[in-house]
């Protein structure tokens, strides 16, 4: 079992971020049910653990590329809640003045390369990135997330050994969440990712992706070979999705108890909240009020959200170009 | 003959021509659905968005072939069985992950019977969505059949309604060329009478869905429907307008285009497509060129803006064409109430 | 000022940024050439055609990068380098290898901007060989540069001569946007007077390198070269030329075009992308929407067919446009004798 | 060592076949100096028993896709060596009525799916034809042949993992001369190709691509495997390359060294004569006289090639639509 040895605002934050997650994506499947919220979501509930724990060993120096399952992503990477949310809502206000939408949540600002409704569309810009970190010399390191199904694209695939031969500061994570869509991993990946990782010259770790602690760890060690200039790794992440693809999706391909029983037994919270309170790490009071607290911060996001104004005609045509 | 959505009618192509003849295989991502699930519902989906439902069920897994999330591996591979004896219906989900695998449509399947001397017979349709309206975003909403019209050895259909969609689908897969279908995302549900039994639509023949002398309205996909709209509307002022669906974009009817110009020597274009280089120009290169005598006013076309598509609803319904964005470019072509022939 | 062709113009053009600017890399299969090799010369190439030759010696392995043969993982990664601070000079070896990378041009890189509210920069170029008269067959003689032009959010440069190629690579890497930046392949060796300094030529302004008053002839890349042999023939006959190099098809310099267009009334395109959606649509529509007042004569379009690049040079010279096929085409348009200009 | 059980017949059509590509190719060495030959033409010399040595296990019924280096596969496969010859001078008597050229001959009579001017092209074909092998059930195999550099390409990485996943009776041949263009596969290929098979699930063989009785034998087993419907496998066969990526180019990145150390030690040709005459299954004369048998017919197809009639003007436009 992974250790807890890890400084303790690592943690706060940690699990701020990961109940942020929760909460945003909670809400998302209520209000997308009234109809409000336009064009495809998906949610990363249950998944929180990874992104957070794979971000906590990151600042803004480091990179990102997500995927269209992205709203965790960004939050682990510190991308503003309120900004997010009006851009799931497509105003103005939105971090892509709306014109991006779920799948298209960016901030470079941040090192957060952009969702992506492409997939496998992240691991080669990743591979750019970390050209850049390594070329620029800023200790950088660049990561990309991609789904299990995302590990049959081509451009994924290219991206290992391009990462490779060019001994890039770049971590592959693959979050296995046993499906693509409505097909299941067992049926589409053939092989396994570890011998993939070794069919591209790659280290590959592997974590339990509902064990905060363990993804933190594990994924620290590929990030910190990676900074250290020991070239890419791939760190696959074992998960599992309690929604359906996207919003609307019933699941009819898979057994309810199966998700049930994620639900109950590998709640990435649950699991941080008994570990930490256990060691005395924190008190359930101090978890609560971080719980109110974000529960506070969605509530308000959704509020301004509905009331920002949209955008308008000219909105429309500009940012195509920096100049034309 | 009964009502049938645009899904509907082409749920029943696939059917009647996959009953009809065994090598017709549909291969795609979740065209099935549900493969390996842990609840063995092989037919969870039929389609992301349902219209190849039933099909496994009555097929089995040799005829309906779901894919791992690789469209380059699956799309070369529906054009090498269709050079080797079978007639496969592949899907790309969304016409937009043409980046994904665009060598094997244009490099392999578009050019196997030229490059080989006339010796490959490739017979394949592609099934694609496309267009905005969906609030999908940039990644998800292009229209893009003008690349493939670009192409040369590609034959590109985008069917306008639950019939045309039906007729032109059962023609694409008896055809022996490769055949881009391009069903519009926002249409599914449109529903209209469509014979039960099978029929097809020869390509290169346009259709003129309204009749008029003053203004010819070329209109692509969903577009024939703002068109149509529009054509009623500006009869009432009494403004008349023909409509033409070309169905085909390639192979293109330009006798019939060219006709129906050389009758009102006015003319409008609506498409969806972005403009440059887009079908729009296509269809008014030609015209310039080729009826330029019967011109009697600028040739107007109605398209989105030089910008990917966005987001915001608000934004999205600017960028699409609208039936009052066509109604002003028609007025603004048609001629003075004396000449009119309404 | 000294004599240089086309392909030591890019080269130099490349040299001279890469001196003024360490953010700016080359990227692509076999730039240098050799990386491994059992000879331990890790520039051998320089390019497939000796373009980028002398590059890796200067800059070394870290600002001159070769590749695995895997066009989406490096066209996407000088996408991703740009988006985070580097300026890549990224090689398509021919831009018919497009198929293998399109979603991470198309989807990625051009959509950035516009996608992440105008909050992203995405500075790099692709360096792309184009065009038929090698007898490379239907894969490697492609123009494709329609594909490019159609979608928001490119830049997209043909540059016509070695001079135009220096000047427009520069501003190109120079240029905060997506740049497409085409090569024709059979003009590597052509030379002219090129300045030794660094210059840029400002996208978005053709051209103009015959002027006459009767016709306008507007062309693309090579066959700017073609038209102007034309122009000059053509003199001789007493029909007097305008010929446009637009340079740029993205932006396009409208306003050139339709000034010229206003004074001569007669338009002939010259290009060598398919025509289909081509470029030579493109331009004619512009003009038959623009223009239509200006026009005295159909516009004329003199492309290749609507087929692939044949092999056999018989077939591939019948398909490239030549100067006679441009000077049939003008004088079909030209003024009577009386009317004329020159 | 492998074995020399085999079929005469088998033994003296590949010896026929070994040396038919070999002279084809010395002899458009040649010609190609003298410049009548126009476009790109990459030579397969050196390279000729592992063409010929899979083919060997295949008949018409079987599928083949090949790459731009594909004159051998081409007459190992059993294309008319004429209508090649014919083709690659542009004429119309070629096999492609000289519309392809040397990049793309193609014979579907003869299960030739195409030589392919496009890096990765053939094995996302090879899925196709192995599917209607499968599902026509007519026995056949297909088998896709490609590059170390190709082996780097989304496009066969993918189709690795298709193949399994839909359990395809396909081989994919990875023939690893070392070099893609002028550049090595131990810059460009990070891990290895037995690893990339089992990161897709896949039977790896690999074999000796000088040995033709090794090539046969190995790739035999493979195309044995697909034929009994236990799915796909690589055959990773080790070669090199003879002259430069294509005519024009002085290899000077390769040691001549190597490449002479290579014909001296590991010609093809010389090896299947040394074992077969000194196993006694021929006599030098018997190879002798199919040495010049070739030799007559290559120069015939040389001259028939020259005086021919190149297409013409109405061959432009036709063939691009079956109807249109
Ligand atoms: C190139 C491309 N192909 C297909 C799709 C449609 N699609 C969107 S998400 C998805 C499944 C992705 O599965 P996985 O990578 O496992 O991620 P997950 O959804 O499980 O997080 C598919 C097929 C797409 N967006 N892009
Ligand atoms: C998609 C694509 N990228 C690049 C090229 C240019 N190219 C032609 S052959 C070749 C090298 C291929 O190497 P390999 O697969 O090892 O085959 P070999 O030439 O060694 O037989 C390259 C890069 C191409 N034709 N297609
Ligand atoms: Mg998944
Ligand atoms: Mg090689």
């Amino acid at each position: 079992m992974s250790t807890l040895q890890i400084n303790r605002d690592v943690m706060a934050r940690s699990y701020r971020a990961m109940r942020t997650i929760r909460d945003f994506e909670e809400r998302l499947h209520i209000e997308f049910a009234t109809g409000e919220i336009p064009g495809f979501v998906h949610l990363y509930c249950g998944e929180e653990a990874s992104g957070v724990g794979v971000c906590a060993n990151l600042t803004d120096n480091d990179t990102i590329a997500s995927t269209h399952r992205g709203h965790g992503h960004c939050i682990a990477k510190g991308v503003d809640v309120g900004a997010m949310m009006a851009e799931i809502y497509g105003r103005k206000s939105g971090i892509c003045g709306g014109k991006g939408g779920s799948m298209h949540i960016a901030d470079l600002s941040r090192g957060m390369l952009g969702a992506n409704g492409i997939v496998g569309g992240g691991p080669p810009l990743i591979c750019g990135a970390a050209l850049s970190h390594k070329l620029l010399k800023d200790g950088g390191v660049a990561v990309a997330f991609y789904g299990d199904g995302a590990s049959n694209e081509g451009t994924t695939l290219e991206s290992l050994n391009l990462a490779s031969v060019w001994h890039l500061p770049a971590v592959f994570v693959v979050e296995d969440n046993g499906y693509g869509e409505a097909t299941a991993a067992s049926y589409a990946v053939a092989g396994t990712q570890k011998a993939r990782a070794a069919g591209f010259g790659m280290e590959y770790f592997e974590c339990d992706g509902t064990d905060f602690f363990d993804v933190y760890e594990v994924a620290g060690k590929a990030i910190e070979r990676a900074r250290r200039g020991e070239g890419p790794s791939m760190v696959h992440v074992h998960l599992s999705r309690w929604y359906g693809h996207f919003e609307g999706d019933s699941m009819s391909y898979r057994k309810s108890e199966d998700v049930a029983a994620e639900r109950r037994d590998r709640d990435c919270l649950v699991k941080f909240r008994n570990r930490t309170t256990e060691a005395g790490l924190f008190t359930a009071d101090e978890l609560d009020s971080v719980d109110q607290a974000v529960r506070d911060e969605i509530e308000l996001s959704v509020r301004n959200a509905k009331a920002a104004p949209m955008p308008e005609a000219p909105d429309l045509l500009s940012d195509v170009y920096v100049s034309y | 003959m009964s009502k049938k959505s645009y899904r509907q009618a082409i749920n029943e192509a696939l059917r009647q021509e996959m009953r009809r003849d065994p090598r017709v295989v549909l291969i795609g991502e979740d065209v099935a659905g549900g493969r390996g699930g842990s609840a063995g519902n092989n037919e969870s989906w039929g389609g992301v968005l349902g219209v190849t439902k039933g099909l496994y069920t009555e097929f089995g897994p040799d005829r309906v072939l779901d894919t791992p999330i690789s469209e380059a591996s699956y799309i070369g591979a529906a054009a090498g069985a269709a050079a080797t004896g079978l007639r496969p219906v592949a899907e790309l989900m969304f016409v937009d992950f043409i980046g994904s695998c665009l060598d094997q449509v244009m490099n392999q399947m578009a050019k196997f019977r030229y490059m080989f001397g006339g010796k490959a017979r490739t017979p394949l349709v592609i099934r694609t969505m496309y267009g905005a309206g969906f609030s999908a975003a940039a990644q998800h909403s292009q229209a893009l059949y003008p690349l493939f019209t670009h192409i040369p050895g590609l034959k590109v259909v985008v069917p306008s309604s639950p019939y045309e969609a039906k007729g032109l689908l059962i023609e694409a897969i008896r055809d022996d060329d490769p055949v881009i279908f391009f069903e519009n995302k926002v249409m599914y549900d449109d529903e209209e009478e469509v014979p039960d039994e099978m029929y097809s639509i020869p390509f290169g023949e346009a259709n003129l869905t309204r009749e008029g002398g003053d203004v010819t309205l070329i209109a692509i996909g969903r577009m024939v429907k703002l068109a149509n709209e529009a054509a009623d509307r500006l009869k009432a002022e009494g403004i008349g307008c023909t409509v033409i669906d070309p169905r085909t974009t390639s192979p293109l009817d330009t006798a019939t285009i060219l006709e129906c110009v050389a009758e009102t020597g006015r003319v409008v274009i609506v498409d969806e497509s972005s403009p440059r280089c887009g079908m729009a120009a296509d269809l008014s290169a030609l015209i310039a060129e080729e009826a330029f005598a019967d011109l009697k006013a600028p040739i107007r076309r109605v398209m989105p803006p030089h910008t990917p598509v966005p987001f915001a609803s608000t934004l999205e319904s600017l960028y699409v064409p609208d039936v009052n964005r066509i109604i002003s470019a028609v007025r603004s072509v048609a001629p003075q109430t004396a000449e009119r022939v309404a």
